[in-house]
């Protein structure tokens, strides 16, 4: 039946924590309330506040628990209220569990997830806003998703929760209740860090994912629609480890990329894609690597502004006009 | 509107005292008006009410004076009104708009005005507080007699930055004041699943300063308390903390329906309203309640609706100012990507 | 080597205190030859000297079992013989060499060894606490009935993470317990600039359970007090906090000279060595601790140089092994730069 | 006279702190110790306890007390005693310092320095030879600096210390006492967000920065003696913000880019740069944009791991000789 991308997320956290009585959840109003976007509805009704645990504010002490139940074989899945929180929990999550494996040589293994709740669109300003994922995508021994559908939402949480690794699910609050999707019946999981093709080009290649995705899918349609190209879009889905094998391959094909995210501009994941196509696909180029992503600035809270900063169709579409031109 | 320090100098105590009737009611009609703007969708983003803690804020700001350095929770609307920022800019920054504090950069509360001595916080709760403490070395390394006051959520007292910032206070004897307004929940999370302890003021004493709690909903309690420990604060004798119990009549924020409380629970502590209770007082005091409360009323609905006229007849910001504010020293060539 | 729970069980209680004073001596010999490595050049890298914190590691680890969570600070090197570790192995750890904990990938005490229980920390000071209370939490979900032991220094305390751990541990009554070993100094910063209070044990009660103090370079005060605490923690009665009074006779690291402290508090600590005092307390005890001593000194020498031997002649890693261990679960494609 | 890197660090700290009375010094063992690293040396004899302040271990109190005396009009020198251990302070950072003048609406400033002793190759292992430079590079309303030589030290340090906005200024411990310099008497700033030409050439642009641009000055000289290739070599200085009028001149004069820096490859600066590169200079471009950084893992601790990993003059050699031959 069709479930949005928020209740996926929750059914996965169901369907987990019934397969694996090691799943629990840690996090702040994650049990009466179900969570400040309820994504953990019915989690405590379900399995008990031994499983599901309020913690006081203290996002350092959800992180590191959370380590230390997972190096003794729990797989606790992390909340934090808002991604943009994240930072408060950094040393736990870049020191603490990314290094955790390698410092026991081997011999120690931390499968932990951490939800956040990212992404602007929806008048959060500063600090409800954020799309914190590039400051995790260079830390080795971290893996990091972020799905833009219902079906990779549930399949990729099921894979991070199975990991036996520590991944951080960002998981775009502007998507939530935007989108629907029939999922299948029972059991299905996404694999992590494998991209998918949403749609098939020859001109041009986009490349993007979460927030922007459907975004980035309009903007293809509209130039075909509108100026006749043929668009290749590309999902990540995974961001780190990124599917360098897919990004390779549609832009070997198309000859020209242009790289979308949500994130800033500066320091986005699209500067190191852009790096890897720059070095890998040159012969390739038909045209500059492109990137579009917010502008260079902090999450402005008045609807001007924000709409300023933030891609958009419009600007996708702009940019997929001047890239093909080229 | 005259600042408190200002009232206090020149004022006869029951002129102070009606000063103090007078922001309290400021305070919970503006608060209110808030709360139905949200509803008519003029006030988009959280709004959180403070609603029901009008006396603490009131108490404890009327104790300050101009110098001093202050830290609001994202509740203590009544902070910005009470050290007399102007409620036109205080309602603009609400709306988003170009005359608000931050400009329309940031939403509700996560604004200043240091003019008025108030720093504006991050959304992360308690990571105030060691800037409040920066504030304090600052008065103690240039010998200056002013304080910082960091107000903060029983719920922010979890957080891993307040230790840290109490701890230093302690070690370096700063003229600091911690004013935890203790509400009962962060957001759903009651005391019990928050901290072991009754009291967050019996914190204090492990990072060596003494720790205070009063009733936060009884103003003459908040007042008689906060005048006697910022004048030690201020003295030199270090920091101190105050715990004020009160409640908030509202949800977390206006989307919260607040489903984690039972009635009886918000009924008993409305019954502890802090107006109400003052005005009890003035009748005792021989005033002539009805007629000082008209009169407030109609002067308070009028500077309200005031605001909200030169707020909503204020401009937004331009598209393009979101680039500006990000640098104090201008930087060459800029940064990457600054659209236009 | 017996681990101190079997020694506990089919020992008798003099068999157990001689353990105790072999592990003492154990510790001892390996510190000083651990130093002098390092002054040789075979042990590069930060080496920070428990000599002189002995008694504490021991008193407390000989009354834990298998199954316990432990996690050291950068100076217990104790714990590691204690629980049991292969002195091989763990000196092989220190020189950086493939047979070590963490096969040369992470330098001196920054390695875990989960067969034994211990967890291996970060550099990162206290961010090891709420990691202990973690484990801790698994323990409660899974009503088992072990213990989480934190160790951590007095200087660590003022970290925020330490903060967020004890509260929360104390919400959940967790059956963890936290150990300050409280040497006076964080590097070259004096107690008195670290904290405005006397014992950091009194910091337990603000997070809802007790905090003991004892005399660090005492075994059988450790003992006594590690033996009554831990069973009530074990017994399901929520959190603890045991302070150590102690001193570390090197300066924090091996490169400081300890030019901040003065001659006299070294040797006033030197005269508090747990070992002769420990050995005074065997001789009254009718023991022939001259005899003993010898033999044990000839024992220790024997497994410190065997393990020596061990480390030396074990291999380096393979430059390329600097890529593996970096997950559990491997990545399609890898990362990007891997190198070979 | 010659200075060393850290003397010259230090003296910028002694000239500043004489110059303005609003400067002063916040971090662990800075005062009587001198710091760990002793830059801090002879402050507290010449200033007193009043401005030369020893804290306990609380990194986020220390920058978010210098954003308080900051914004109050200090100008606080803080430092993390190991530049590893920014990431207990990083909340402060990227969310208090940085959004403090935006969320202030343009009415507030805060110009606090944050010193950050960081790089490899000394035996340092996973805590203590960390590069977190590119987790700050991408959030607007921080500078970043990292020098690469006694002058720039002093220059930079000065310059960040009268800069009205934070700074994040990365010394590398290897250079402390591995470089001297002559330096001119008397005061010398050198400005932010300026790049340096260490050296001329036509054939390939080296850009580097910090503990690796002297690996690369050596590496040049080595393929110009041997190769007769001659190769230009671009010092950044400062990475927020990046002199980009700098970076696309040298690339269009010689067509050639080879990116190196000590801090891991993937989701190191390199890749914004690069990035930049494909974007602006497309045309110009003779071959593939190429970088030279630390394998993708942690700083291990055993010498052939850690040397295994780390760039190093052979390996940039290469580089230039694969990318030249292109
Ligand atoms: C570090 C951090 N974590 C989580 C949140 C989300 N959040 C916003 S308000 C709130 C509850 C705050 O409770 P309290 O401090 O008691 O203040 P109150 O709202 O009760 O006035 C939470 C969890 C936050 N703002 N910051
Ligand atoms: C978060 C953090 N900040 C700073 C340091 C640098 N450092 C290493 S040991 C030390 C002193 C530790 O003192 P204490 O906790 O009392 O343990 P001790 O060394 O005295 O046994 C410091 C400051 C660190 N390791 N971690
Ligand atoms: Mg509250
Ligand atoms: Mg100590």
């Amino acid at each position: 039946m069709e479930l949005t991308y928020l209740k996926s997320i929750n059914q996965a956290l169901h369907e987990e924590m019934r397969r694996d009585e090691n799943v629990f959840i840690l996090g702040e109003d994650v049990a009466e309330l179900g969570g400040a976007f309820k994504a953990t509805e019915g989690l405590l009704e379900a399995f008990g506040e031994a499983r599901v645990i309020d913690t006081p504010i203290s996002e350092a002490l959800i992180v590191g628990a959370g380590v230390g139940a997972a190096v003794l074989g729990m797989r606790p899945v992390l909340e934090m209220q808002f991604g943009d929180f994240i930072a408060c929990a950094f040393d736990q999550i870049v020191n603490m569990a990314a290094t955790l494996r390698y410092r026991h040589g081997g011999k120690a293994a931390c499968p932990l997830v951490i939800r956040a709740p990212s992404g602007a669109g929806i008048h959060g300003a500063i600090f409800h806003s954020q799309n914190p994922e590039a400051w995790f995508t260079r830390v080795p021994g971290l893996k990091v998703v972020a799905p833009a559908t219902a079906y990779d939402a549930k399949g990729l949480l099921k894979s991070a929760i199975r990991d036996d690794d520590p991944v951080i699910y960002f998981e775009h609050k502007r998507l939530y209740r935007s989108i629907k999707e029939d999922l299948p019946e029972g059991d299905f999981t996404v694999p992590i860090g494998v991209a998918e093709l949403r749609r098939a080009g020859d001109d041009l290649s986009l490349i993007t994912y979460g927030g922007t995705m459907h975004q980035s899918l309009d903007a293809a349609r509209i130039v075909e629609k509108e100026d006749g190209l043929s668009v290749e879009v590309l999902d990540l889905r995974t961001l780190l480890p990124l599917d360098r094998e897919a990004i390779m391959a549609t832009v070997r094909k198309t000859g020209k990329a242009l790289i979308v995210h949500e994130d800033r501009l500066t320091g986005g994941i699209g500067g190191e894609i852009a790096a890897i196509i720059g070095d890998n696909c040159f012969e390739y180029l038909d045209g500059p690597v492109r990137r579009v992503g917010m502008l260079d600035t902090h999450n402005a809270f008045s609807a001007p502004m924000e709409e300023y900063i933030l891609p958009n169709t419009n600007k996708i579409v702009d940019a997929i006009r001047s890239l093909a031109a080229y | 509107m005259p600042e408190a320090t200002s009232a206090r100098s020149d004022g006869t105590r029951i002129e102070f005292e009606l000063q103090l009737y007078y922001w309290m009611k400021l305070v919970r009609a503006f608060e209110e008006r808030v709360s139905r703007l949200h509803r008519q969708n003029k006030i988009v983003g959280g709004v959180y009410s403070g609603a029901g803690q009008e006396a603490l804020v009131t108490g404890v700001c009327a104790t300050l004076r101009e110098g001093d350095f202050i830290s609001p929770l994202h509740r203590d609307l009544g902070v910005f009104l009470v050290r007399g920022v102007d409620p036109g800019r205080l309602m603009a920054q609400l709306m988003g708009k170009e005359t608000g504090l931050s400009r329309g950069k940031d939403s509700f509360l996560h604004a200043g005005d240091l003019e008025h001595g108030i720093f504006g916080a991050t959304s992360m709760l308690g990571s105030t507080l060691p800037v409040a403490v920066g504030a304090a070395l600052k008065f103690q390394i240039k010998k200056e007699d002013n304080v910082a006051v960091a107000f903060f959520g029983e719920g922010a007292s979890s957080r891993g930055d307040v230790h840290e910032a109490m701890n230093f206070a302690g070690v370096r004897k700063l003229p600091v004041l911690f004013v935890c307004e203790n509400n009962r929940y962060a957001y759903s999370t009651p005391l019990e699943k928050q901290m072991a302890i009754e009291d967050v003021a019996d914190r204090a004493p492990a990072y060596g300063f003494k720790g205070y709690v009063c009733s936060g909903n009884d103003l003459l309690a908040v007042l008689e308390v906060a005048e006697r420990v910022v004048a030690r604060v201020r003295g030199g004798e270090g920091p101190a903390l105050i715990e004020c119990k009160t409640y908030r009549y509202h949800g977390h924020s206006e989307h919260d329906a607040a489903l984690y409380r039972d009635k009886d629970e918000l009924i008993q502590w409305e019954s502890r309203d802090p107006i109400p209770r003052f005005e009890f007082y003035l009748e005792k005091k021989g005033q002539d309640v009805r007629r000082i409360r008209e009169e407030i009323d109609e002067r308070v609905r009028k500077i309200v609706q005031d605001s909200v006229d030169y707020a909503e007849q204020s401009p937004l910001p331009a598209p393009d100012e979101a680039m500006d504010d990000l640098y104090a020293t201008p930087i060459p060539n800029g940064t990457g990507n600054r659209g236009g």
